[in-house]
């Protein structure tokens, strides 16, 4: 079992054409998913890679082949607006990699896509995959992913892959991979993540990768004392990081967003989570408490 | 991207804000110049991106225009924190009869601009945050309505009882939140806004910071960008488009990935080494990123060992290997390289280092522990 | 019994120094409507008519008094923004009396105000009475009206006032009257309230007053037909007012929003809803229905 | 407030759209001059707002310059449904590959702004409309949001099939959508949006009614209003502040608010008489608007007989006896007055009339059916 994204998954790209987009398109494919549409506007009627038929809008794929998840491979300054025209099509998960995108846009875009009742994966994100479904959409390598009972959520991407490779190598397979992304505005946070990791039949722990800045962590350590019985592990990145580099002025202090490592992994103790204190730990602390 | 106060000044004056008189000099003549016109006292601050500028001498008093020629003498050239001051604002010593702090910050739990202020303003805010919380007044802002006017008026009450300071301050509000949005600011900020003895309301400092994603589309903005006033290697970084930080460390780290790059400096600090930077070559690295990458380590006289971690992804390892015998072709390096390589096209990289007589680990613990050693037997 | 107010109503008056708002307040007061508050920036602190608190915002007005409703008498370019002012306050129901306003600003304010779950009335519109609770919000002479049992809505003003007279004056008592207004774009419609006054047990049959233009009228005789199973009668004014006056360009007739009165008698007629020829017609075919 | 299509055409073309050149004249030899300036055959054509201009002979095609100013001569003075035609405009007769039709109308069930578009645009879209509705693609604009760019080009798709010639109708759409807004207009309308030979496309005719309630703020809206354009007595009312209508009838109605005005004119009918007017004093009617009323109404000569319709809410009825005494203090009435008034302050009225000798009614249909029986008698 997995969360997000299954079997039934039937995916669209926006962007196929693209340099990046058919890129990983080719890998999505290769790794089994099914690929069932990708917009490229001006280039409705073209097929990719003989066997997807392009589109040139969201909603006409979308009524034409019943995709039901889209990723966005598109440039920034366009990303925000792809988000948008996949949310008003109606598919229920949409899931951005682009990097880059102006925190502005995302603010504005969030009230929308939450109003359409949408699932927004990232922006900047390696997106998720999920091995037993055979279902990859973003970025992650499929190669080191492997069947199994461990739910991942994290908001880097290779260190993502780190982790996953120390859990594949041991043998320990994993439910869903999801990757939320680094932006400080996205739209699927942790507890979103914990949540479904949560209530899905097919996970029995859960792993998360946090990074210093802003507070998700701490209100995921709070959800996961209050609501999650499953047991969890987590990393946070960043704690020789030089404090208040980037946001070392009062608006950052005075509005209580600095999130430090310290503060983080306080959090995690309080929460009960099993504290990585290397990438490589995962895979004993997994054990110790499976 | 941070700006200087006086580009922050500008911009916010551009939006309409009342300021404070005063302008930015390069040179003491050029300080002496703003003075006079200002008239009376005037006070002499450094240009630079970094905290405590008044205690390390940065701002200074000048009671006529040949006291602020000299302040600015001594000031312009001076170093604070490692970075020389180019730049000095000029501005009036303003009689102040109240100072509040008004900020808006792009938040990322409220997902929205929020906007914090307080009547205890002034250098102590920080301080009020942490002592006083119930000091300062937050509220959210839905970017798809926009700043309501009864929001901006709300925020005014906060700060003033008087109506005509009231309806100055809202409208204010409007306009600063009218800068953040038009300039794709993350943060902008008056601090204080005072109020004279006419009971004018004027604001007195200002800080923006602009979102690096809208430099893309916004050179008008990108050309603020003041090279000088940042860490030489920082800069020269940026222009090769790698996301670099310097520290104190001697082990030089290249790694692909933000996320990554933290956890490898964590895990030389874990294993008792010191990072000398932080150094993310991001998603799809050519040879020539990696090139770069190893100038600017190179260029830090204290870094004694070199360390490679990158996860192939969307990253090809022989990409980065490649780099890394070009680089070693182009200049010596005089410190010894770890190189961690795994994922995408693994078997290719590691010919190619082969191929030089390099060679590359695949764990990264193991490689870690390594760099940490060499980095002590050579200092 | 009433519909949207009540004995339990407290009025908030936005704009109650104003000359329109002042007079009307007094109006309202004397008409024995319990105003709990008013609000004008800048003249917080003072007290209207020795009684009424003034207050600088809605939001101190309804914190300090716990007022339920909002009635506003502010100029049509500062109106649309006190209705946001006043669902940002948390008042579940606002009444907008202010003629003017551009048609743009209540496109961009009704989003905000349905997802605040915010009822509407209005604007220009003279609000609504209910003589039973003596619940006087707006501009309708109180003294025209008499408590009893039947509800009244409609789009209009003084012609509202016509025909609530020739009811008083037969004997006929109203449960409520309210004006939706005439704008294009409004916060309740008539099918709002002929849902309310189904649903009212102090109602016991309808009278409409509809206008040429649009298509709530025929929209509402729709609903009367499905939904409506006390008595309805009806009239439409301008039924000798010339066609295409004002919207007689391509735009409005395709968009067929002409809305004739022709058309709206047709659906009234289908809808089985008794036809006023004349305004004085209400009361023998309300006694023949009721 | 309708706009010519002259004024709609610049309104667009600031906003960007590509339009067909073209020019307004006001005399025979300014056409001449923009006939040459364009070359070709031109279309000359009346500038009223009034439909049917081409078959009334408002518009007419011109080989050369000299046939330009001679039909533009022919048209200048006209008098088209009671208008006389001030301006013609002078467009190239374009050699066009398709026609299409763009319309942005704000709608009232939708509550927002709602385009329409339709590859059958031009002179039939009124019976595609009425015949094959399906030809219609109406899409709703969220204003909180404005218009998408995948709404754009969606809406572009619909009427073309070359990219580039949807890339040029999406922008079209947002510089139209941009206009609408930014005006404060009720409609915004291309037809048609035309292909050229070369497959630009372009604007060819544009029309825009702007919002009244805008005016009030806008006053560079306002200027554009031509009242030449106008009946003189709507024009007269409107300068007033009075909503007037000029009908056919005999019977000059003054009525307070639009729903009891319309009502009375249909009691009117309903008693066998022809309104001569809609007239709505408003709500707090003084008695100067009370006089400006009845001189508008008494200078049609078609009147008979004049009603007052007073229900006094807002409006006090002594207000509306005290105008109505000055009036026929400063002019004769040659016709008879019937005069209803009921509600706020009607005791005062009454005896203000009775003081001149007048006498008002309370009841509607009583003062109707007089009114009615007075004008038939006059006739």
């Amino acid at each position: 079992m997995s969360i997000f994204v299954d079997r039934d998954t039937r995916l669209l790209v926006q962007g196929i054409t693209g340099r990046e987009g058919s890129f990983h398109s080719r890998q999505m494919l290769e790794y089994g998913t099914a690929i069932v549409a990708g917009v490229t506007p001006g280039k409705g009627g073209q097929t990719f890679e003989s066997r997807v038929p392009v589109f040139n809008t969201v909603d006409e794929a979308v009524r034409a082949t019943g995709a039901n998840v889209s990723v966005i491979y598109v440039p920034p300054m366009a990303a925000a607006a792809a988000v948008v025209e996949a949310a008003d099509a109606g598919l229920p998960l949409v899931v951005c990699i682009t990097e880059g995108i102006p925190v502005m846009h995302m603010s504005r875009t969030m009230p929308f896509v939450r109003g359409r009742g949408v699932r927004l994966i990232g922006p900047n994100c390696p997106g998720l995959i999920a091995p037993e479904a055979r279902a990859k959409v973003g970025i992650i390598p499929g190669n080191i992913c492997s069947p199994g009972r461990v739910g991942m959520v994290s908001r880097s991407g290779t260190l993502t892959y780190e982790v996953v490779n120390h859990l594949t190598r041991a043998g320990i397979g994993q439910s869903t991979c999801v990757g939320i992304g680094g932006d400080p505005i996205i739209g699927t946070n942790f507890i979103d993540c914990l949540r479904a990791f949560q209530n899905d039949p097919g996970t029995d722990a859960i792993v998360m990768i946090g990074e210093i800045g802003g507070t998700d962590e701490q209100n995921a350590a709070v959800f996961v004392r209050e609501h999650v019985t499953k047991p969890v592990v987590g990393f946070i990145a960043g704690q020789t990081a030089p404090k208040g580099r980037r946001m070392g002025h009062a608006g950052a202090i005075i509005s209580g967003s600095s999130g430090t490592a310290e503060e983080k992994l306080a959090a995690f103790e309080a929460a009960g989570i099993g504290i990585m204190r290397r990438p490589a730990d995962v895979v004993d602390l997994l054990r110790s408490r499976m | 991207m941070n700006l200087h106060e006086y580009q922050a000044r500008t911009l916010l004056k551009a939006a309409g804000i009342p300021m404070f008189e005063g302008d930015v000099a390069s040179t003491p003549t050029e300080a002496e110049a703003i003075a006079r016109r200002i008239g009376g006292t005037v006070v002499v601050k450094a240009q630079v991106h970094a905290g405590g500028r008044g205690k390390a001498g940065g701002v200074k008093l000048a009671r006529n225009p040949a006291e602020a020629m000299d302040e600015a003498a001594q000031i312009l050239g001076m170093t604070i924190k490692g970075l020389t001051v180019h730049k000095v604002l000029v501005v009036p010593a303003a009689e102040i009869v109240t100072e509040s702090y008004v900020g808006l910050i792009m938040d990322r739990e409220a997902q929205c601009p929020v906007f914090m202020v307080s009547a205890a303003g002034g250098v102590d805010i920080e301080e009020v945050a942490a002592k006083t919380p119930e000091k300062i007044v937050r509220l959210p802002v839905d970017p798809t309505y926009g700043l309501f006017p009864h929001q901006a008026l709300r925020l005014a009450f906060v700060l003033y009882r008087d109506f005509t300071q009231v309806k100055a301050a809202a409208r204010i509000m409007e306009q600063l939140y009218a800068a953040f949005v038009n300039n794709g600011a993350s943060l902008a900020e008056i601090n204080p806004l005072v109020t004279a003895p006419d009971g004018r309301v004027l604001a007195l400092d200002a800080k923006v910071v602009i979102d690096d994603n809208e430099l893309f589309w916004r050179p008008d903005l990108g050309v603020l960008r003041d090279d000088s006033a940042e860490e030489p290697s920082e800069a020269a970084a940026r222009r090769a488009n790698l996301s670099f930080i310097k520290l104190d460390g001697n082990v030089g780290c290249v790694v692909n990935g933000a996320g990554l790059a933290m956890a490898t400096m964590d895990l030389v600090k874990y294993y008792g080494g010191e990072p000398a930077n932080f150094l993310d070559i991001g998603g799809s690295s050519s040879p020539e990123k990696v090139i770069n990458a190893l100038k600017i380590i190179t260029a830090d006289p204290h870094v004694k060992a070199i360390l490679f971690n990158i996860f192939g992804g969307i990253t090809r390892t022989d990409d980065v290997a490649n780099g890394i015998v070009a680089a070693t072709r182009q200049f010596k390096v005089d410190v010894p390289i770890v190189i961690r390589l795994t994922g995408t096209n693994e078997v290719e990289a590691i010919r190619i280092l082969e191929g030089v007589g390099m060679r590359a680990l695949s764990d990264m613990d193991q490689a870690v522990q390594q760099v940490v050693q060499l980095a002590r037997g050579a200092a």
